[in-house]
């Protein structure tokens, strides 16, 4: 389904992506790993054209360089930042329906659903987003670009400074995706969740892929855990 | 122990209803080399900017050698010799690499707001200032804008900036974040080089980094310190590992 | 006692007019980060397209006609220039809307003259609409007045009740995140500075023939409208209300009580004499300071909260 | 004053001895030379006078100068764009035309040679009054409070009597008699040389400044004003001292444009005055120094050649901004500094083909937009004011549709080969640039 080639990307002088190789076929949940500041998130960035992609980026054979954000998201893709950026002012609901592509449209997921996952948000449905607490506005900014009915999320850091229980929780949330049949690109930095849940997985370098194989391939190559991970 | 260089008491912090540190104590003795590990948003740079200055702290009380520095603004804080790097590399893009240094060098030499010294002409200044810029060796990259190095170059000048005012205390935000393995060791040895005799503090992800610069080891996980120690200890203590990877180590 | 209430009508009329204003300019602002000063240069081509579009098919038609035209306007700006400016920064977009404005005020001396133009309140509103205590309160302004209060509730409404207005109130903060959701930034980009100048336009049609229609009416009132902004808080709606209001009770106050620094020192028992100092200062009367008091009054309240009333961001 | 290239000035001024200082600074001395002489091409020998319009002009650019280089203290040395800073123009000017009055009165003996250093001194006080509450703020609040400010000032110059003088202003007559040479300053030729003078040293003054520490930490403020505080630096106080500094400058401007026009009304601190001040420096370019003394020549040259010819300005000023703002936002001088690798690799000849194939199409638009706006302010305001629009001496009628389809044919067809031409000189410069980059440059 996401084929990304020779993927480079800079910050103004900085070459931050040098050649990213990846893919991510239907159905599949893939994991992107690696040390902060080699380039993940760049990549996330990239391919929503939040950053400009600079080579090869394929989304069901159509390529989406040079596409704006809302066609790329239109395109089928869902997309879940580190820092959540979730919209203080609005309500949890009204939150959730800026997800919605279309109003009054639901895809694979309904309020009802969002409210059945995350039982949290269902008592806090009306109150303004800006006072969830951490780990509820991390469920939130999922529920949302869910809402949008993706085909294909890519979530950046889920369980960046959530505690272990509810990264667990996060991690039970990913399986639910999954079964409705929508692929995943998930970049993360605790292993376990990661290794638990995928199909097969990326670890970066700088700027490109240094690693790719299945989960059991990783945990047996030591030298690569070692090199770019924190073990 | 004599009067420790950085002491902190139970030091808070909230965003609106995220409580990000929750009650941090923390005594870092003068000259010793401390690292503060902890996985990704556990709050360490928020720790950093609470002891800067940046943010005000919600609670709790931070001392600089024994007299406290809480509430005030980060350049009171850095006259009284505490200096620190940023996660993300924060220099002077657009004035040039040996100008970035002379900056940092400016107030500790006392010229303090002077509109009457021409600085091409303080010859201590520059000369201090060019020895800097050997010690970091960006001798080459003397008249480039800053903002035109490479990443690792940044970096580097980074540190040579939060060092140029004397400060003895120091804080290093993630030096080697970004660096490759090359780049990273050059960097520790740098860091080494240039901070004898000083007090280090250092928020580090790299390991190798972490081990052979530390001599204390916090883990900070979730706002809270779970382990304090030196770095073997910290290396065998489960509970770090557990916390680090979110899991029982062994792998599925 | 009837001058008070006549004068708070006055007030509220004017700090209303001050609020259609100044509330463009505000989500303008929070949007785009940049401060238009070419915004009270709509204002200005609201009264003169409402002074040419009134002679030609009345002035009600023109009450809706004009602010299109200053909505459509606003647009083909944002679409074709100001978006290619985004790029240079800040300044720059700041400093386009000042080219802006010269032109503007060029162009309209050019399109009608230099002399002020006979932009008159439409006879049927042009008679007192009720009496208080030997005063008689004018139709028009309680025209103006219903017509801002409307339009207040309808931004209240649009903003808070439809899915453009959560889109909008998104966007104000996290651009990027809409765009990642599905939602065409850019178009609501234009949207917003449409609708500031379509706000704007309203308050040239309504207000134009209340005060002076003349090409300097953008110069006098925009600097204003700029203090309203500051002084009720960058980017706040509520405050940029608050604020309107207390600049409108202030100008019309500051005309009516004939008192200045001198009365009150003697109160106190001090005399001022033509040898004291500052004689000049403290011995003049209020009417004739109008003019300075939303200037001092922004410059106060920042040194009390930088960030304004009710600000809660400084640049 | 000619254009001094912004080059040199940019270099820090590095120990090198008397033949280093000339090769690098030999544009200022320039400047000063052609200063110094320009005026005499316009002497009417018979009469034994100077032509009052040059002379005026001269004088004009001088005072621009020194202003336009005060307000790129703010813009663009610290960051801070100001909306009020013809307020401290204005108050040297109100300070030095009493300083002068009383000095006539035999109050204190001043010689008028010194009388700028009371305009200074003005514009230090207020500047510093002012600046307590400005320098509070930064970006939009900052220039929102000195919009504030300036409207504040004008109101109080249209108000009060006893400073401002109302409506009317202050007036003064600067032969007091009292000089350190002699000179009478009757003729505007003698306060010319003595705003060269003045205008010199400000220059000097203001350039050595920057490499000051104030200076420097004031860059610093402006590139990151965080990293500043960390280096021990308090950025509001850099602010307050560069705004103060500047605000003195400001006001020996002030005092010179007292001296030479003898008046001085609330026009001097009103809201036209700080956009022209704005106007200046920006079109000039605010990252290099000697961007102001550029964008001053230039200014003043355009507004009085224009108003001579048409009441337009305002339409041209604002085009000019609107370009200079979508195209080269680093103004004219920024323009030429990035020509300067280009030179250094020895391929600037290589650009100049496609720049002459750009001027043809270029100076047909300009005519067609000039035409265009001409004809639009004859047909309504000329017309009011009864003058015809003649054009060495063929009278054009703004009725008439011939003129327009001129005007509507030169902006079209001009637009459109202008169009092509910029595309032709884009890929040049790619070219030119790509090239550079890989043979390294020469110097």
């Amino acid at each position: 389904m996401l084929s990304v080639r020779d993927l480079h990307a800079y910050y103004g002088k900085s070459h931050i992506l040098q050649g990213v190789n990846l893919e991510v076929r239907a159905g599949e949940i893939v994991s992107l790993l690696g040390r902060n500041g080699v380039g993940r998130s760049t990549t996330c960035k990239a391919i929503m054209g939040l950053v400009e992609p600079i080579g090869e980026v394929l989304w069901k054979d159509k390529s989406l360089v040079g596409l704006r954000p809302d066609q790329i998201a239109h395109a089928g893709i869902g997309y879940v930042p580190e820092d959540r950026q979730i919209f203080p002012t609005l309500t949890v609901r009204q939150n959730l329906e800026l997800g919605m592509k279309r109003a009054g449209r639901f895809g694979r997921w309904t309020f009802d659903d969002m409210f059945q996952l995350f039982p949290h948000l269902r008592e806090r449905q009306h109150n303004a987003a800006g006072v969830l607490s951490g780990g509820e506005q991390q469920m939130l900014t999922m529920g949302r670009t869910l809402m949008g009915d993706p085909d294909l999320v890519i979530i950046d850091e889920p369980t960046e400074g959530l505690a272990p229980m509810l990264a667990l929780q996060v991690g039970r949330f990913l399986d639910e995706i999954a079964h409705r049949g929508v692929s995943i690109l998930l970049v993360e930095q605790k292993l376990t969740i990661a290794l638990k849940i995928s199909h097969r997985v990326y670890v970066m370098g700088h700027g490109r892929i240094v690693f790719e194989g299945t989960p059991a391939a990783l945990a047996a190559n030591e030298a690569v855990r070692r090199e770019n991970l924190e073990v | 122990m004599s009067v420790p260089a950085l002491r902190l008491t139970d030091v808070k912090k909230s965003f609106g209803p995220t409580a990000v540190i929750m009650g941090v104590s923390l005594d870092v003795a003068p000259g010793s080399r401390h690292a503060i590990i902890g996985p990704n948003g556990a709050g360490k740079t928020t720790l950093f900017n609470l002891i800067s200055g940046r943010f005000p702290a919600s609670g709790g009380r931070i001392e600089l050698h024994g007299r406290s520095i809480d509430g005030l603004p980060p350049h009171e804080i850095n006259r009284r010799g505490l200096s620190r790097s940023f996660q993300v590399t924060s220099i002077f893009p657009r004035m040039t690499v040996f100008e970035n240094i002379r900056c940092g060098l400016l107030w500790s030499r006392g010229y303090k707001y002077s509109f009457w010294h021409l600085v091409g002409g303080q010859r201590a200044l520059n000369a201090a200032a060019a020895q800097l810029l050997a010690d970091v060796n960006l001798e080459a990259r003397r008249d480039v804008p800053a903002g035109l190095l490479t990443y690792a170059e940044q970096r580097a000048l980074e540190i040579g900036i939060t060092i140029a005012g004397g400060a003895d205390t120091v804080l290093l935000d993630e030096p080697t974040a970004g660096m490759s393995r090359s780049e990273a060791d050059h960097a520790v040895a740098l860091i080494r080089r240039i901070t004898a005799g000083k007090t280090l503090v250092m928020v580090e992800h790299d390991m190798s980094v972490v081990f052979d610069l530390a001599d204390v080891v916090t883990v900070l996980v979730y706002g809270q310190v779970i382990a304090s120690g030196p770095p073997a200890e910290i290396r065998a203590n489960r509970a770090v590992q557990d916390a680090y990877l979110g899991a029982p180590a062994e792998v599925a | 006692m009837e001058v008070l209430l006549v004068s708070l009508l006055n007030g509220l009329v004017y700090g209303m007019l001050l609020f259609m204003l100044a509330s463009g300019l505000t989500l303008i602002f929070s949007m785009m980060g940049v401060l238009n000063f070419a915004h009270a240069s709509m204002y200005m081509l609201g009264a003169y397209f409402a002074f040419s579009v009134s002679r030609v098919i009345g002035f009600w038609a023109a009450l809706v006609v004009a602010p299109i035209l200053c909505g459509i306007l606003g647009a083909l700006i944002e679409m074709y220039a100001l978006r290619r400016v985004h790029r240079n920064g800040h300044i720059a977009e700041l400093l386009f809307t000042v080219g802006l404005a010269f032109i503007i005020e060029k162009a309209t001396q050019m399109a009608w003259g230099l002399l002020p133009v006979p932009y008159r309140v439409p006879p049927v509103l042009d008679r007192a609409l009720f009496h208080v205590y030997g005063s008689n309160f004018h139709a028009y302004r309680g025209f103006m007045l219903l017509i801002s209060v409307l339009m207040f509730v309808a931004i209240w409404l649009l903003l808070t009740r439809t899915r453009i207005g959560l889109v909008i109130q998104a966007a104000l903060t996290h651009p990027e995140m809409v765009g990642a959701l599905g939602h065409n930034v850019p178009r609501v980009f234009t949207i917003v500075f449409a609708g500031g100048s379509v706000l704007a336009g309203l308050a040239g049609v309504i207000g134009g023939n209340y005060l002076v229609t003349e090409p300097s009416m953008a110069a006098t009132m925009g600097p204003i409208v700029f203090v309203v902004v500051v002084f009720g808080g960058l980017g706040s709606l509520a405050g940029c209300f608050i604020a309107s209001l207390i600049m409108g009770l202030v100008q019309t106050f500051a005309v009516v009580i004939d008192v200045s620094l001198a009365d009150l020192l003697a109160r106190l028992g001090i005399q001022v004499t033509s040898t004291t100092p500052l004689a000049e200062v403290l011995t003049m009367p209020l009417p004739r300071v109008g003019a300075l008091l939303p200037y001092l009054m922004l410059i106060l309240v920042l040194l009390i909260k930088p960030r304004g009333l009710m600000g809660t961001r400084d640049t | 004053m000619s254009e001094g290239v912004a080059r040199t000035a940019a270099r820090p001024l590095a120990a090198g001895g008397a033949a280093g200082f000339l090769r690098r600074q030999w544009p200022w001395l320039a400047a000063l030379v052609f200063a110094l002489v320009v005026p005499w091409f316009s002497f009417d020998w018979s009469t034994g006078r100077h032509s009052g319009f040059i002379v005026s002009m001269l004088s004009q650019i001088g005072i621009s100068i020194i202003f336009a280089l005060s307000y790129n203290m703010l813009m663009g040395q610290a960051g801070l764009l100001s909306f009020g800073h013809a307020v401290f123009l204005g108050l040297g000017g109100y300070v030095t035309a009493h300083v002068v009055n009383a000095t006539k009165g035999g109050a204190f003996p001043l010689p008028l040679e010194l009388t700028p250093i009371a305009g200074a001194l003005g514009g230090l006080a207020f500047a510093v009054v002012l600046g307590y509450f400005a320098t509070k703020q930064r970006a939009t609040a900052f220039a929102m409070i000195t919009l504030g400010i300036g409207e504040l000032i004008t109101s109080c110059a249209l108000m009060f009597q006893t400073f401002f003088g109302g409506e009317g202003g202050v007036s003064t007559n600067r032969m007091t008699g009292r000089s350190l040479f002699g000179v009478g300053y009757a003729a505007p030729i003698q306060v010319y040389y003595l705003i060269v003078a003045w205008t010199a040293l400000s220059v000097v003054a203001m350039l050595l400044l920057t490499r000051t520490p104030l200076g420097r930490m004031a860059n610093a403020s402006r590139d990151n004003f965080e990293r500043a505080q960390f280096v021990g630096y308090d950025p509001r106080m850099v602010r307050f001292f560069q705004f103060a500094l500047s605000g003195a400058f400001a006001g020996i401007a002030g005092a010179l444009y007292t001296l030479t026009y003898e008046i001085v009304t609330y026009d001097t601190v009103a809201g036209p005055m700080s956009a022209n001040a704005l106007l200046m420096t920006y079109i000039g370019g605010v990252g290099v120094f000697a961007g102001p003394v550029v964008g001053a020549v230039l200014i003043v040259l355009l507004q009085s050649w224009v108003s001579l010819l048409s009441n337009s300005w305002l339409v041209y000023a604002g085009v000019l901004f609107i370009m200079m703002v979508t195209f080269a936002p680093m103004g004219l001088t920024g323009l030429v500094m990035m020509h300067q690798p280009i030179w250094r690799a020895g391929r600037l000849g290589r650009l100049i083909g496609p720049y002459l194939r750009l001027l043809g199409p270029a100076l047909l638009v300009l005519i067609g937009f000039v035409l265009a706006v001409e004809l639009c302010s004859f047909l309504t305001i000329g017309a009011a004011q009864g003058k015809s629009f003649t054009l060495s001496r063929i009278t054009i009628d703004p009725r008439g549709a011939r003129p327009w389809l001129v005007a509507g044919l030169l902006l079209v067809g001009g637009g459109l080969w202008l169009r092509v031409a910029m595309r032709g000189f884009g890929a040049a410069w790619n070219a030119v640039t790509e090239e550079v980059k890989t043979v390294g440059t020469r110097a």
